[in-house]
Order: C-alpha cells, then structure tokens, then sequence
C-alpha cells in the first residue's frame, strides 16, 4: 500500500484502508445526512425544551415527523408555506424558543430568501434553518429540487453562519453545535445517502476547519458531500506519489482563514471543491482569503454556470465535474501552474 | 401562414366513453414509467389523470407536430411533481414518441423529475416549486388579451399547493384583468406530502374562498368525464366550435349545464382521489412520492387491464 | 420575579376622551419628525394613529421600563413604513426619551427608517418588508401558547400589505392552530404607495376573504376610539381587568357590543383614512411616502394644535 | 495639474478637470439611474412593441408611471405582489413579450428569488429584471429596503446576466443593450441621484468592461455608483504620482475576464470596489480569475458581514468603509504588497 493510514485524522480506518480501491466506499455506513439531522433532533428535543421544529410538508422526507410524534407540541408543520415558517420562526425565537425551521434548501434560501435576510438574519434571531437536498443531491427530482446555489445565497446574507457537513458523523455534531450557538445557522444535509467517513471523535467546531488528511503538494478544500471524494482523489494521488491535504471546510461561512493560509503557505495549491455552483460559495471564499493574503494557484471544483438535470446522484456528480477524478485532475493543473510560478 | 387553426382541436371529438378508455392508457404509462423510473409520484398524477385527458383530448387546441404554435391553447401542471401524466398525455397525443417514457428522471432523458419546457415538446411551461405555474399562466393570459388571441389557459394546482401565498396573489390578479381566458383547475384530494391536508393545513372551504377573490366558482366530481367536460367547455374563451352560442352552451353526451360569466376567470374545484384507479393506492398518503416494486406495479396494471377490457 | 404584571396595564385606563388627545399628541409628534428627517411615510402613520394609540395607552399590558418583559403584549406594524407612529407612541409611553424623535433615518439613530427592534426599544418585531410581520406575530402566539402565558399578539397590516401572499399564509394558518391570542388590525385606507388599492389591485371584499379563510371578523371606523377600544378589548385572550366575564364584555364608555370566540383568530378590518388629520393630506395618494416642506409642516401642527384645545 | 485628461476615456471633460477637487461632481448633472431606466423604457415602448412593463407598487418611485401613462394597455402593476410579477413574467415571455419587471433589489433578489430562479433563469426565458434601490443607495430607507447583497445573489444563480451601470448615461444605453439580448437580464440601478460622468460615445457592450482610465502602478475595478468615487481615488493618486487604471465593469456576469486578466498583467495589483457585501460579488469573480489564473495581490472594497443602517447616501458609504479615500488607501496596500511579492 502507496498510502499511509497515519495521514489521515478521524476518519475511520476501514475507510482509509479502501479510499484508492475500485469501490471506495464499499464499506461504508450509507446514510442520509438529513436523516441524521432528525436523529440529533430527537436527542436535542430531550435535553432543551426550547427546542422546537418546524416543517413546511416535507416532514416525511426528512424524517422530521419522528420528532413530531416525540413531542407533538413542540412541532408545527406550517404546509406549504415556507415563507410564513421562516418569519413565524423569527417571531418565535422573540420568546425565547430555539426554532429549527426544515424544509428543502431550495425553498429555503430561494421561496423564503426576503424573510430569512429579514427577519431571521437582520435582527440577528436565533433560528436554525435545516436545509436538506443541498446541491445537486436531490439528483432524480430535478433542478427544481436541487439547491445548487444555496450556500452561494446563505454566505451572501449579512451575520449568516453556514455549515455543511461531510457525513452522518460531523452532521449529527453540527447540529449539536448550531443549537448550542446564539443566532441564526444555516445548516445544510443531503438528499442522498452518503458514506460515514468521520469516527466519533470528529472535533467539529463552528468555524474550525478540519484537517482530514495530511499533504504538503497541494490541498483540497472540500464541504460537504464533497469531502469523502477529495479523499478518494487524494488516496489516488498518493499512489502516484503526491502527497495532497483535505481539509473539511464544514463551516462556509465564517471561514477559518487560518486554516486556509495555512495551507496556502504549507502547500502552494489550492483545489476547492464543493457540489455547489462556483459564484459565491467555498471557492469564492477562498479566492477571497488567497488574493488579500497569500495570492498562489487556485482552481474551482463545482457546478459551472448550468442548471443541472435528473439522474442518479453519483453520475451527475460525474457528469457535471465533481468526482474524484476532477479533484485530481484540478491538483495536478495546479501543482503545474505552482511550479510554473 | 398556419393551417391549422381549430381544425387541430377535432372538430367531433372523442366521446365521453372514449376519453374514459384514453384515461386508462395514461393511466397505465404512468404507472409504467414511475415503476421504471423507481421514483414519482403516481398518487398526484393518477388523481389529475381524467381532467388531463380531457384538456389534451377534447378540450384544448393544439398541433402536436408545432408544440410552440402560438394560438394553441395553453396547460401548466403547476402541481409539477405529478408530470408523469402531463408525460404520459403529450406522448399519447403525440407530442413525442412514447419510448421515452421509459427514461423519466435517467441521466439525459428529455423527461426531467419535474416538467422542463426546454427539453419537452408540448410542455408549456417549467414547473417544480409549487405556486409558480399558476402565476405563469396568468402572465400567458394577460398576453393572450393583449395579443387578441383567442387562446384559452388552463392551469392545474394541488390542493397543498393553495397553501402557498403566490396562488393567492394571482387568484386576487386574474379578476382584476377580467381574465376569462385563464381557468385554473384545483385537484382537491386532500392530500399533500406529509399526509391528508386537513391534518396539516386545511384548505377548506376552498369554494368560499375563490369566491371571495372574485372567481367564477365551478364544483364538480374530478373523475366523471360527465362533469368534467362541460365544465372546461363552459369556460373556454372563445366559443366551442359545435357550440350555438357562449351562453348555456351543453354538450350532448354529457349531463351538467354551466354558464359563461364574460370577464370572470373561472376556478374548477375538482373533487378527486389520490392514487385513483389503483384500488391499494386510493386516498393513502404514501403512494405521494413512493413508486411501485415489481409485484406493486403488476398488480397496478391488471385492474386497469380490467377497466379497460 | 418581575412584579408589574397587570398592574402595568392601567387598571382603569385613560377615557375614551383623553385617548382622542393622546392621539393628537402622536400625530403632531409624526409630522414633526418626518419634518425634521424630510423623508418618511406620513399618510400611513396618521392612518394607523388611533388604533396605536388606544393599543398603547390603554389596551397593551406593557412595562416601558422592561421592554423585554416576557409576559408583556407584543404589537407588530407589520406595515413598517408606518413606524413613525410607533416611534411616536413608544416615546409617548415613555420607552425612550422623545429627544431621539428628530433623529428619525439620520446616521447612527436608533430609529432607523423602518423599525429595527435591535435598535429601538419597545419595537418586538423588525419590518419593512410588507407581509412578514403578520408571519412573525404567529410565530409570538404560537409560543405564547406553547409557554402557557395569556400575552396577546396584536398585528396591523395594510391594505396594500394584503396583496403580499404571505399574509394569506398566514391568515390560513392561525385558525389551525387556534390562535384567539392573536389579532391583526387592516389599516383599510384605500391606497398604497403608487395610488389608491382600486386602481392597483383591489383586496374587497376583505371581510368575505378573511370570513373564509375562517377568521372571526369584526368591521369598525378606525378613527372612532368609541369603536376601537372595545373591538380590540372584545379579542383579547386573557380578560380585561375591568371586565365580569369573557362573553360580552362591553366597556361603559364605549357604544359597540362584540362578543369573544374562544378559539379562533380575530381580524378588526378597520376603515380609515389615509392621511386622517392633516386636511391636504387626507386621501391624497402623494402623501403615502412624502416629507412636509417647513409650511405644510406648520399647517398641519397648526391643525392639531387647533384639535389639541 | 497633475492629472492628465488624456487618460480618461469616455469621461466628461468636465468631470475629469474636478475628479480630483474637493467637490470632485460639483459641476455633474445628478440623477438617480432608475431615472434614466424610465426614460429608457419610454424609448424602447415607442421602438418595440413588444416591450411591457410589470410594476409591483412602486412605479411611482421608480417613474414607470410614465410608461404606463403612455402605454397604459402594456403597463401591468401588480400591487405589492413580487412573486406573481415575476413568474407572470416568465409566462409572458413564453408568447414572444419582452417584460421588464420592475421592483426594488431587495425585492428582486429576495422576495422573489424563487420565481426569478425558477421560472425565469431555468427555461432561460427573456425577462429583465429592473432593480432600483441597489446597494446602500436608498439611505435613509434603511436595511429592509437597501438590496446590498442583491449582485451576489443574482450572479449565483444559473445563466444569469448581471449589469450594473455605472451613471445615467450608461444606464440607459445597459436597459437597450438587455432589451436586444435574448435571454434574462438583471439591472441594478440607484435610488439615489450619481453624477453623470460618461459622453453619449460610452461603448457599453454587455460582458465587455470598458478602461475608463489608464494606468499602470494597479487597477480599480468598480460598478454601478461606485467607479465615480474609483475615478475620484484615481485622480487623488494621480496628485501623489500613482497611475491607477479604472476599470467600469457595469457586466458583473458574464465577466470580461480578458480585461480583467490584462489588468492584472499590465498593473499587478487590484482594489475591486463594489456598493454590496463582499461575498460573491465583484470582488469575489475576480478573485476567481486571479487565482485560477495569475495571483496577484488583490483587495475588496464593499459592505462586510454587516447590514447597515438609515442615513444620507454619502454618509453611509464613508461609514461601511467604501469612499473614494478607502478606495485610495486600498490601492496603496496592494501596491505595497505587490512591492513585497
Ligand atoms: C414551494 C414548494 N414547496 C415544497 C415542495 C415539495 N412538494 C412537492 S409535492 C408536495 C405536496 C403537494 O401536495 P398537493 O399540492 O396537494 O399535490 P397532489 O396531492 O396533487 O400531489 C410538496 C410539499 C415543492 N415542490 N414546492
Ligand atoms: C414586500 C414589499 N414590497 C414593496 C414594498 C414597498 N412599499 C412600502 S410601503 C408600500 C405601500 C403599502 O401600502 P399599504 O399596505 O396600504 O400601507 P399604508 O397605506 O397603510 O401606508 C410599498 C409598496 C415593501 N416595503 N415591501
Ligand atoms: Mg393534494
Ligand atoms: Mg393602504
């Protein structure tokens, strides 16, 4: 083996061990990340009565109706009427109630976008707004249910934080971090069943990016469902002897620009990837922390200037030029570009 | 120019019996290609399946082989997710060849999870995120009087979709322009995603409320070709062309009389059942989005095989 | 803990007489300080004046010390633009001191050009963009409900403000879930920002629309405090202090009788007039968002200096 | 002097003669752009018949009550109704109409964002989007009506065409260059008076930005109501001997990224100046270029995670850090770390 498991930090070994293999996540515990987002809903609704849920009918897709039948009087499905959850969520949290408002992303950061700049995010109110089908995860349903410019929109919002975690693991974490956070969260699942790549031990903190795998060629900065296939391209490049950091970037916004000049030092080349469209998002935000600090080759991984389509997840990830092999493909331009320079 | 003016909408037209077969075999493709596609939404789609025969078989006038004509009358599913029967009614109209249906939602299929006017001919307009089409069809209306064109609207939402504010900025729009070349049909089955709508966010009384927004209130059974029928006829904009006159015109096949009120737009509230014809999928909240397995599928297609024996 | 509670509110409160000059104190104060800022909605104000002023001096169980106070009534000018009167009777109720009034949109105010409850204190709800705070209000009774606390939710939108589908949104939601802590005021002045609501996009019949989307109605004449007072009295989820029973309640200096509905939501569809108090700017559309030069200004204070004696 | 005219393109003589003054727009003619999209809609209805305007309750702010007084059979005002403006938009463009739908930014971007993304950018249908109130320019209005993030917003959404011009002279040649464009525009206009600065000869091309000065030492790339106060910070350093060169990007999207790369060649170092929030605007598009292909020192000049406040135009613009002596102080930093590079 080309690799070396102890590059690798909180990522499960039995990943680790197949990450270059035909099938990376053969092994791997598939799962949802909204549904873990309901799974930290009911342990949240345990422990914090404040706590309260609301659903705009799409409560069955993203098992919040588990919390619902928990605490009946503590869960409001508003129908389809995502604009008067958002604003109803804002005057909720007035009182004192922690409102975590879910819905799709697109409806989210597109239908309910005026109410949550204005009533969530000026005021500064401490809703959480639990966005599932980020991305083009929702990859059957359609470019109607895909939200592949929803962290672009939300990192746009003044006082706006936004996470996005890159498994099962970090997602049930984040959940527990947006609540125990005062003021508004953005938090953003898949549709999709993705790997459980972290072990529990995943120090997810807001704002903290986390290095998941050592390198000093080239880093990749991925969110998100994008983080388990920058470890796939890395595992790949190492073969190939190059030695490539991922960093997990779970929190767009506020960056850890520490992080990010870190790695612009340490590596010289920067490949962002994120299942998102490339105006605004994470490889703006780094772009934006390169130039003002640390200006060195930099390359883009995400939805280009397209809506995308219907099909299955991992062949419009392909498709649209967000796999593994992109992200190794963009290390290897870099580090040319950085050795040009 | 175009030749083929209201020649395209046939002149007889199907019979009630007719249309009812014509139901069945939508009914059929879109069990059919949800099954294939292993995801959909067949309770929407199969509860709009008589109305959307209707519009595409004897009501609307269109041109299969000019999708884009510019005086064919108009449909939007606003309800997008149930596309599977708009689908199924443009292939079977002849809009596109059927063997597509067996690529609904695949990777490069022209027939998108929700309804894309760019990638399918005969779709009129993009749907998806409720409460969108209703308003599109209002601006299609407004153009339609200020082109003097004698087309005729028709937009359908489901009855969850009247919990979104936009459907009601429009039903307060559409009188205020005397749009009686708009009629948007609601597809009352009383169910949404989570579950039945009066469990989540009751809608009714859904005829009290067109009515006081102004609309022209039409109530009738959403399955029964009878009703249906002179229903949409009774609103069409320009006269039916086997009518007398635009006052009380009736069909002869069909059993309800219904009045045109010139400059009221017109709101049918059409009584339905989700997932009607599948006997295990009527009126039961998880046949919203679930699609059938195999033996599902099999036994689907042996009651419409029944109905249409 | 907190030891205000009903004692806050006035037991007896002020008669209907002194609330018709406290009134006359806000308008003066309005036309002031959209003077003095030379930019501001005035029309909208002063239409809103006495209803914010019989809430504020005698309906609202507040503390001005304690403007958090979590068992305090929330109001919410969901038509923010209008925030010149609750500027007005904030400091007049003592929220703040009165000094801030000339700084209204100046740099570094903490009256900001539409209220911001960060800033301002007093202000429970940030608006400015129509057809949220109604949202937000529902948001306030829903946990007012949920916390066991008999705080009301008062809301005043505009009629123009009515067109915004939110706000239907939310008419449909409150009687779901019971709201009778609720209560949204129409400030029903027939006009918006471009001219009067008829030749927009007319919203009668208001009262039908909301009767159907199930809300308890109740129509007076906005500017008659003999009205008000008891309308919004009539609605209110705990008792007034002065009254016997839920049922009838019927304040001696007051000629309306209205009786509560336990378990449903109310809206007080209020007739006003748009400008109300200010002769040239009474029902005049170009007074929705214009500033007063330094004679109109004069002429209007001498009006209400006139009203005043 | 110090300055010299000839450097200045499309500049007013008179203009460039006090950029550099203490009321460098003393003698400009003054005019709020939305202004100048009204007078250009009056052109256009006479022109194309095609052409209607949709008005959501402020077409009196926004003086499209002239084009409905003069063309009252294709004037539509929908009340204050932004979401059944938009997609009836779209439902007319599908009938050959050219609609121009006008409303505040905030409500464009925000109430809207659904309706413009959905049934406007996806099908790709021919609306343009006329937003006045962009930026911070409605002051006193405050933040519920100040659309500071309306540029990021609309540029993360798929086959978009965002132009911000400039002045009133630009502004009306950007609403007929929209009008013979097919396909979806969004223009951003002021809400409070600019200067005047360009002659009628202003080349306004959409996607290709326009050299308004020349210079060498580095690049102020600004648009909308900010390249008059670039012009000013130029003509500042030009009296301490720096030659900037001012880059008017009125096409935020497509961006004219051969201009800006040859900027970054010719000058080495770039201040972007926009009137919006610094994420996933102007500044972040041409940090994108830069990295991805020639990292330079760079720095953005715009609103911060912050929303603003009421307060007179030019006041607030000193306030949130975007005059023409933060413009002035930005290029000197960049200098300096071109210097060091
Ligand atoms: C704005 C918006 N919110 C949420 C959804 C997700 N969604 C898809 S279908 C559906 C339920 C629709 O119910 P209804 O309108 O009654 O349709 P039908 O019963 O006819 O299928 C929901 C919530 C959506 N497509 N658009
Ligand atoms: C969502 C939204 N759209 C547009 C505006 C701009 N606007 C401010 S006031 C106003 C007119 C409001 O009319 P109405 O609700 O009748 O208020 P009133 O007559 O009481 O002043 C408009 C369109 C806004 N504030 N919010
Ligand atoms: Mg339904
Ligand atoms: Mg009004």
């Amino acid at each position: 083996m080309s690799d070396h498991p102890s590059r690798y930090h909180h990522v499960l070994p039995e990943i680790v061990e197949q990450l270059a293999s035909d099938k990376p996540f053969g092994a791997a515990k598939m799962q949802a990340t909204r549904y873990s987002y309901a799974d930290a809903m009911l342990e949240l609704g345990e422990r914090n009565p404040d706590v309260v849920v609301l659903d705009a009918d799409v409560s069955k897709s993203m098992r919040t109706n588990d919390f619902a039948k928990r605490f009946p009087e503590r869960s409001f499905n508003f129908g389809i009427a995502e604009q008067n959850m958002m604003a109803a969520a804002a005057g909720m949290a007035t009182t004192g109630l922690i409102p975590f408002a879910s819905t799709y992303a697109v409806f989210a950061s597109l239908r309910a976008l005026d109410q949550v700049r204005n009533s969530i995010h000026y005021p500064r109110l401490n809703v959480k707004i639990a966005a599932s089908h980020s991305g083009i995860t929702p990859g059957p349903d359609g470019v109607t249910h895909q939200g592949q410019e929803d962290l672009s929109l939300l990192r746009a919002i003044a006082n706006s934080t936004v996470v996005a975690p890159a498994d099962p693991v970090s997602a049930k974490l984040a959940v527990h971090a947006a609540a125990a956070y005062d003021g508004p969260v953005y938090l953003s699942f898949t549709r999709d069943p993705v790997p459980t790549i972290y072990s529990p031990d995943f120090p997810l903190r807001l704002g903290r990016a986390v290095v998941v795998r050592d390198g000093w060629d080239a880093t990749i900065i991925a969110l998100r469902d994008l983080v388990a296939h920058a470890l796939v391209a890395a595992a790949r490049l190492a073969e190939a002897g190059l030695e490539v950091r991922v960093i997990d970037c779970h929190t767009l916004k506020p960056l850890d620009v520490e992080c990010v000049l870190r790695a612009a030092h340490e590596t010289g080349a920067i490949v962002t990837a994120e299942n998102n469209v490339i105006f605004g998002g994470l490889g703006s935000a780094v772009a934006e922390v390169l130039v003002e600090n640390h200006p060195i080759p930099m390359q883009r991984i995400g939805v280009r200037d397209i809506f995308t389509e219907s099909g299955p997840y991992l062949a419009l990830l392909d498709k649209y030029g967000m796999s593994a092999r992109h992200m190794a493909e963009a290390v290897r331009q870099v580090m040319a570009r950085k050795r040009r320079a | 120019m175009h030749q083929v003016s209201s020649a395209a909408r046939t002149e007889i037209g199907p019979s009630i019996e007719e249309l009812k077969g014509t139901a069945q075999v939508i009914r059929r493709d879109i069990i059919t290609m949800i099954h294939a596609a292993q995801a959909g939404h067949p309770g929407g789609s199969l509860s709009a399946t008589d109305i959307v025969t209707a519009l595409y078989f004897r009501i609307m006038r269109l041109d299969p082989a000019d999708p884009h004509w510019p005086d064919r009358d108009r449909f939007i599913l606003s309800k997008g997710h149930a596309c599977p029967v708009w689908y199924a009614a443009l292939a079977e109209r002849g809009f596109f060849d059927k063997t597509h249906l067996a690529t609904l939602r695949k990777l490069d299929s022209i027939l998108q999870g929700h309804a894309d006017m760019k990638k399918t001919p005969g779709i009129d307009m993009t749907v998806g995120s409720l409460g969108q089409g209703i308003c599109a069809g209002l601006g299609m209306a407004l153009a339609g009087k200020l082109h003097g064109k004698d087309y005729h609207v028709f937009v359908m939402i489901g009855d969850g979709e009247s919990q979104e504010g936009s459907v009601w900025e429009a039903a307060l729009a559409a009188p205020r322009w005397k749009l009686d070349n708009l009629t948007v049909i609601v597809d009352n089955n009383g169910i949404q995603n989570d579950t039945f709508t009066d469990d989540i966010m009751p809608v009714e009384p859904l005829a009290e409320k067109w009515r006081a927004f102004r609309w022209n209130v039409i109530e009738i059974d959403g399955h029964k070709m009878e009703e249906i029928v002179p229903a949409l006829e009774s609103c069409l904009y320009r006269d039916p062309p086997d009518s007398a006159g635009a006052e009380g015109h009736q069909p002869e096949d069909c059993d309800t009389t219904v009045t045109r009120r010139p400059g009221i737009p017109t709101v049918i509230i059409a009584k339905t059942v989700k997932g009607r014809g599948v006997s295990f999928m009527e009126n039961v909240p998880a046949w919203h989005g679930a699609a059938p397995n195999d033996a599902q599928a099999q036994a689907a297609l042996a009651e419409f095989a029944e109905g249409l024996r």
